[in-house]
């Protein structure tokens, strides 16, 4: 099993690196590009797990260490391979 | 119009005022404020701005030095202060806390109070070289402490690092008195023309105030009178929003680019958007010039839509400056910003209605004059009482403590406990090479810099005992005071000046307001005895969990001068056969040390003694040697004494470690002798073909000294008391620190 | 010689690179801003360490395509001498002008210390004046100088003796706790084909004089003179 | 419009962050994490493109830019909002 998990700034937060990617691409005349946000992507994999217990173990897991809350929201998804 | 709570005391309590404060801003005012008024004066009087409990007793600080001393060109009241080193060049320093902020979000809380220091000192004119950090963590095994060890660490390197400024030196201490609220204090000193210096005061009716710098978001809004100025509670983590990202890379830009146009003649005055942003920077700079100010605050550049009049003056966006331009040259002004890809706005005027005034829409929500918001702001005298068990605490009766049976051991546990390890693994993180001046890097008492071009150089060195602190603030905060200048003498360069950081509990509470007093008093009398001027600094009270406050701990950020760099001395031995010399004479105590905290778990007993006028003969000693270039080391004894002070000598040494043979006379207990950690000594080594130069010295400064013995062999042996492998002891104190914070053990030697 | 040493925003040791160059070692020295095209008649060219462009998203991603990095490209592919140092090293293989990638050291921390390399070919411009084997006391400060491949061009590198510099101890011998930051096969710096263009993760502009603990880095920049 | 693009190491090539992370995973006793990949997410906010046109201009930011492909793969998805 993998758990797709999704980091991203809050967003009140400022993204420094979200803004200097918009300013490249806006250099190399992609102005179409609007606002960028840069966050984090992970994929865990799992063993052993029921996809309930997958669920509420990544829960965990994005709390505890994966995102750091005070800054960042997440989300995931849980995917048999 | 815009929707706004109505304003009424109760808003005002919540807004931390208390009910006669609010009572003064309706006379100030002879109006009820408006709710933008509320959180201007809010912020303005709070005691991270206004510091209306400490300013009586910071005027007790010496802010000029001895005659002969090199000419103060900025005291206290500035954005920073500036010490001359010679006609043309002049340093600018000043040491600043984020402590709250670091403790909510401890990556970017410390990134941010290494930002707002560089940005107080760049807005000076003066190029920022040099930086360091005080940090204290609780106890290394409280399970909070690693993570926030290693997100403090890695905030003050991501920004010092990003930004090229590099850091030189600092401190770390671990105590269970930090366990709800760390200290990270931070440290910057840059380098200016005498003749290029700029301050913050608004001058010229008429002349266009400009925002520069990072968009405005909801950061940080009301962290300086919620966060610096109140304790912390279970509620705290309600105010996570307030937490306040980092940008470096904005702030280089911001530094190259106004370093630039400070060559140039555009501009009457620039500050920084610091704690209360764009309101305590309108109202100082207004303030200073004894002007007025009016903003137009459609015009300030935002990150979000719909950020409203009382966000806009509140918020604490990192990366800001404000600037009073030249009237008529706001172009060229937009244009230095231009090729640094920055954006100046005009958002104001500089007026002569001594008034603050901000319109919103057309429609004006600010109208407050400015003396109000500073010279008249509240001032308390807050009762202060000498807490009850102090001189109980202060007994000790060592002869009923047990001789330890194995003083090597004794001294490995020393040197592995946290608080005497080696700090490898924190300066590692640093970046402190960038600018190309550090001459002694992190790892003896003073880090050393030269100034490009001039042959002269800078020491610097950050100090605080918290522990003498604690059990007697007075000395305690002397001895912060001499033993910055002491790690300064030591390594050849002479103090001259400070920046302080008073970190304390609540001043609302009279022990610590007392503990305050006894601090700073002691501080001025060590300042005045050694011709120290204080020319910077800060206060943060409120540093408290559940009402239990903090340790007393004033930083000292000491700054002294090398008329020839060449003349530095380090602490660590460098030749075979040299003499071991001990100058200064050890006194019968162990009261606050090291070694009864760790071996005997004890904080009790008195801080050692300062013979301050010995003090200052054996620095004067320590100068005119490191200028003849008697010495191949010289160490001062601090925590942990004469063992771990020799150990340190011998091991500290980056080319590898040195051993030494040492006897030691004299018919103090085993413990006072080896681990005692009276004042006013130092471990020094040099040539046996020096020693008559010493001797000649040590007699004229009236100073006692003692042979010890010489460097040299693959062990430290103390006569009779312990003989210890330095390669091995040299491993467990340089990586003690590492196990304990990751918990990964290192087996190789390097 | 004539040498351009860019600033890029974010640069932080093009003024440490300047003084070494100009102040230290006496050379004729520009500094190439990254908004312009003209490389000032330059003889070689110098990227200097840094955060360009806040090292946001990859280090050296966004530096490598400003206006000044289409020059040095030409002036690189034309045979010109190019050092790129730490950042400088990552814009020269985010450019495509070196093999590989950098990425965070193993620690993950950033790491500042002095480190010792070994010469491993002076068939370089900024190496031909070095012997082979030589060990070099340079300093490191990085977050992200791991350097990393595929097999492939590993294999490349190898055959063609482009792997230029390698962190060793004190004997000189390729260890694993010599390795700082876990990078492959202790690399610390690498050349293309042609040996005009060096990148490596070691300052060698902070190692030009012995009161700031070292001159090893001169060989680098002297190397680039005899030729 | 807004792109939502995905860049995940190379198989082949060492992952420090994904192996911190595992490692750390595992002191905190989540002994049923296997291997994790550390990649970046990367919300692009997109004015005035028809779909197809979107699909190919972020193709060409991610092989451009956004993506290293010596050591990264890449892959996005456009979504209406
Ligand atoms: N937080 C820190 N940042 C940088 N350097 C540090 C830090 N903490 C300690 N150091 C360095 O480690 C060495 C030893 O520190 P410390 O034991 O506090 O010195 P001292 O007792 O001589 O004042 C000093 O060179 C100091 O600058
Ligand atoms: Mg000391």
């Amino acid at each position: 099993m993998l758990a797709k998990v999704y980091v991203t700034p809050k967003k009140a937060i400022l993204d420094p690196q979200g803004k200097a990617i918009a300013h490249s691409l806006h250099t190399l005349e992609y102005n179409e590009v609007g606002d960028v946000r840069m966050g984090k992507y992970l994929e865990v994999r799992l063993q052993g797990l029921s996809r309930a217990q997958a669920e509420q173990r990544v829960e965990e897991m994005c709390r505890r260490l994966l995102a750091n809350l005070v800054m960042e929201d997440f989300r995931f998804e849980i995917v048999e391979e | 119009m815009h929707n706004t709570p109505t304003v009424t005391e109760q808003l005002a309590l919540d807004h931390g005022l208390t009910g006669d404060e609010y009572r003064r801003i309706l006379h100030a005012l002879s109006r009820t404020p408006t709710f933008e008024e509320l959180g201007v004066f809010s912020v303005m009087w709070s005691e991270h701005c206004s510091y209306k409990s400490s300013r009586r007793f910071l005027r007790q600080f010496p802010t000029t030095t001895v005659p002969g001393g090199p000419e103060i060109l900025q005291g206290p009241g500035e954005n920073a202060g500036i010490v001359a080193v010679d006609d043309d060049l002049a340093v600018v320093f000043k040491i600043e806390s984020h402590n709250h902020p670091s403790f909510i979000e401890p990556y970017h809380g410390a990134a941010t109070g290494v930002g707002g220091i560089i940005r107080d000192v760049f807005t000076m004119g003066a190029r920022p070289i040099a930086s360091l950090n005080s940090l204290r963590f609780g106890a290394i095994d409280h399970p909070r402490t690693p993570h926030l060890v290693k997100g403090v660490v890695a905030g003050i390197g991501g920004y010092g690092n990003c930004v090229g400024v590099p850091t030189v030196g600092g401190e770390v201490y671990f105590d269970a008195g930090y366990n709800g609220n760390i200290l990270v204090n931070a440290f910057t000193l840059g380098t200016i023309r005498a003749d290029r210096i700029f301050r913050a005061s608004a001058a010229g009716v008429g002349n266009p105030v400009m925002y520069v710098g990072s968009r405005t978001g909801r950061d940080g809004i009301h962290g300086a009178s919620l966060l610096a100025s109140r304790e912390f509670d279970a509620k705290s983590e309600e105010l996570r929003p307030a937490v306040q990202v980092g940008d470096p890379f904005t702030e280089k830009l911001l530094i190259e680019a106004c370093l630039e146009l400070m060559q140039r003649d555009l501009i009457v005055a620039i500050q920084d958007m610091g704690a209360a942003g764009l309101t305590s920077s309108s109202v100082e700079m207004a303030g200073r010039g004894g002007t007025g100010l009016s903003l137009n605050l459609n015009k300030i550049p935002t990150r979000e839509d719909n950020i409203s009049p009382y966000e806009l003056l509140l918020s604490e966006s990192q990366e800001r400056m404000l600037i009073v331009a030249k009237a008529g040259c706001e172009q060229d002004v937009q244009a230095i910003f231009a090729r640094w890809d920055l954006q100046a706005e005009v958002v104001g005027h500089v007026t002569d209605d001594g008034l603050f005034r901000a319109q919103w829409d057309g429609e004006e929500v600010i109208r407050i004059p400015i003396p109000a918001l500073t010279d008249d702001a509240p001032v308390y005298e807050r009762p202060a009482q000498q807490p009850a068990d102090f001189a109980a605490r202060q007994q000790l009766d060592i002869s009923t403590l047990p001789l330890p049976s194995d003083y090597g051991q004794v001294l490995t546990r020393l040197l592995t406990s946290p608080n005497l390890a080696s700090k490898e693994w924190v300066f590692r993180q640093y970046d402190s090479f960038v600018c190309g001046n550090t001459v002694v890097q992190p790892g003896s008492d003073a880090a050393i810099i030269r100034l490009k071009g001039t042959g002269k150089g800078i020491g610097l060195s950050v100090d605080c005992n918290s522990r003498y602190c604690l059990l007697d603030p007075y000395r305690g905060g002397m001895i912060a005071v001499v033993e910055g200048a002491r790690n300064l003498a030591v390594s050849g360069a002479r103090p001259v000046a400070l920046s302080d950081c008073l970190n304390f509990g609540s001043p609302e509470k009279p022990e610590v307001m007392w503990q305050f007093q006894q601090a700073i008093a002691g501080m001025r009398d060590a300042c005045l005895a050694l011709g120290l001027a204080v020319v910077s600094g800060n206060v943060s009270f409120y540093n408290e969990t559940e009402g239990k406050p903090i340790p007393p701990t004033p930083t000292v950020a000491s700054v002294g001068i090398l008329s020839d760099v060449t003349h530095h001395v380090t602490q660590w031995f460098k030749q075979e056969g040299d003499l071991i010399v001990l100058l200064g004479d050890t006194q019968p105590t162990l009261g606050a040390s090291e070694y009864l905290a760790v071996v005997h778990g004890l904080v009790a007993g008195a801080p050692p003694e300062v013979n301050l006028d010995q003090e200052k003969r054996l620095q004067q000693l320590c100068l005119t040697a490191a200028q003849q270039q008697v010495f191949s080391s010289a160490h001062d004894i601090a925590e942990g004494g004469l063992a771990v002070a020799l150990a340190e000598a011998c091991i500290s040494r980056p080319e590898g470690a040195m051993g030494a043979r040492v006897t030691l006379d004299g018919n103090l207990r085993p413990d006072v002798l080896l681990f005692g950690e009276s004042q006013s000594r130092v471990i020094v080594s040099l040539p046996a073909a020096s020693l008559p130069l010493l001797q000649t010295l040590t007699h004229a400064a009236h100073i006692p000294y003692a042979m010890l013995g010489e460097v040299g062999g693959s062990d430290l042996i103390i006569t009779d008391y312990l003989q210890l492998p330095i390669a091995h002891l040299c491993h467990q104190w340089r990586t003690a620190l590492t196990q304990q914070i990751t918990g990964v053990r290192t087996s190789t030697d390097q | 010689m004539k040498w351009g040493i860019v600033t890029f925003p974010g640069s932080l040791d093009d003024r440490d690179s300047l003084y070494g160059l100009g102040t230290v070692l006496g050379q004729h020295t520009v500094n190439l801003w990254h908004k312009d095209r003209d490389l000032k008649g330059v003889e070689a060219i110098v990227l200097p360490g840094g955060f360009s462009y806040g090292d946001y998203l990859r280090c050296g991603a966004l530096a490598r395509f400003s206006p000044i990095m289409q020059s040095v490209i030409e002036f690189a592919t034309a045979g010109g001498p190019v050092l790129g140092m730490c950042n400088g090293f990552q814009i020269l293989c985010e450019s495509g002008l070196l093999p590989g990638a950098l990425v965070r050291n193993r620690s993950l921390s950033y790491i500042c210390e002095w480190t010792r390399i070994r010469v491993e070919t002076t068939r370089t411009r900024f190496t031909a004046g070095c012997s082979a084997g030589e060990i070099l006391r340079l300093p490191i400060k990085h977050g992200e100088g791991c350097y990393v491949t595929d097999e492939a061009t590993l294999k490349t590198l190898k055959d063609h003796g482009q792997i230029v510099f390698r962190y060793v101890d004190a004997t000189g011998q390729i260890t694993e706790s010599a390795n700082p930051n876990g990078t492959l096969h202790n690399i610390a710096g690498v050349t293309n084909k042609a040996g005009n263009v060096v990148g490596l993760m070691p300052h060698p502009e902070h190692a030009l004089e012995a009161m700031l603990g070292g001159e090893d880095g001169r060989k680098l920049f002297l190397s680039a003179l005899a030729h």
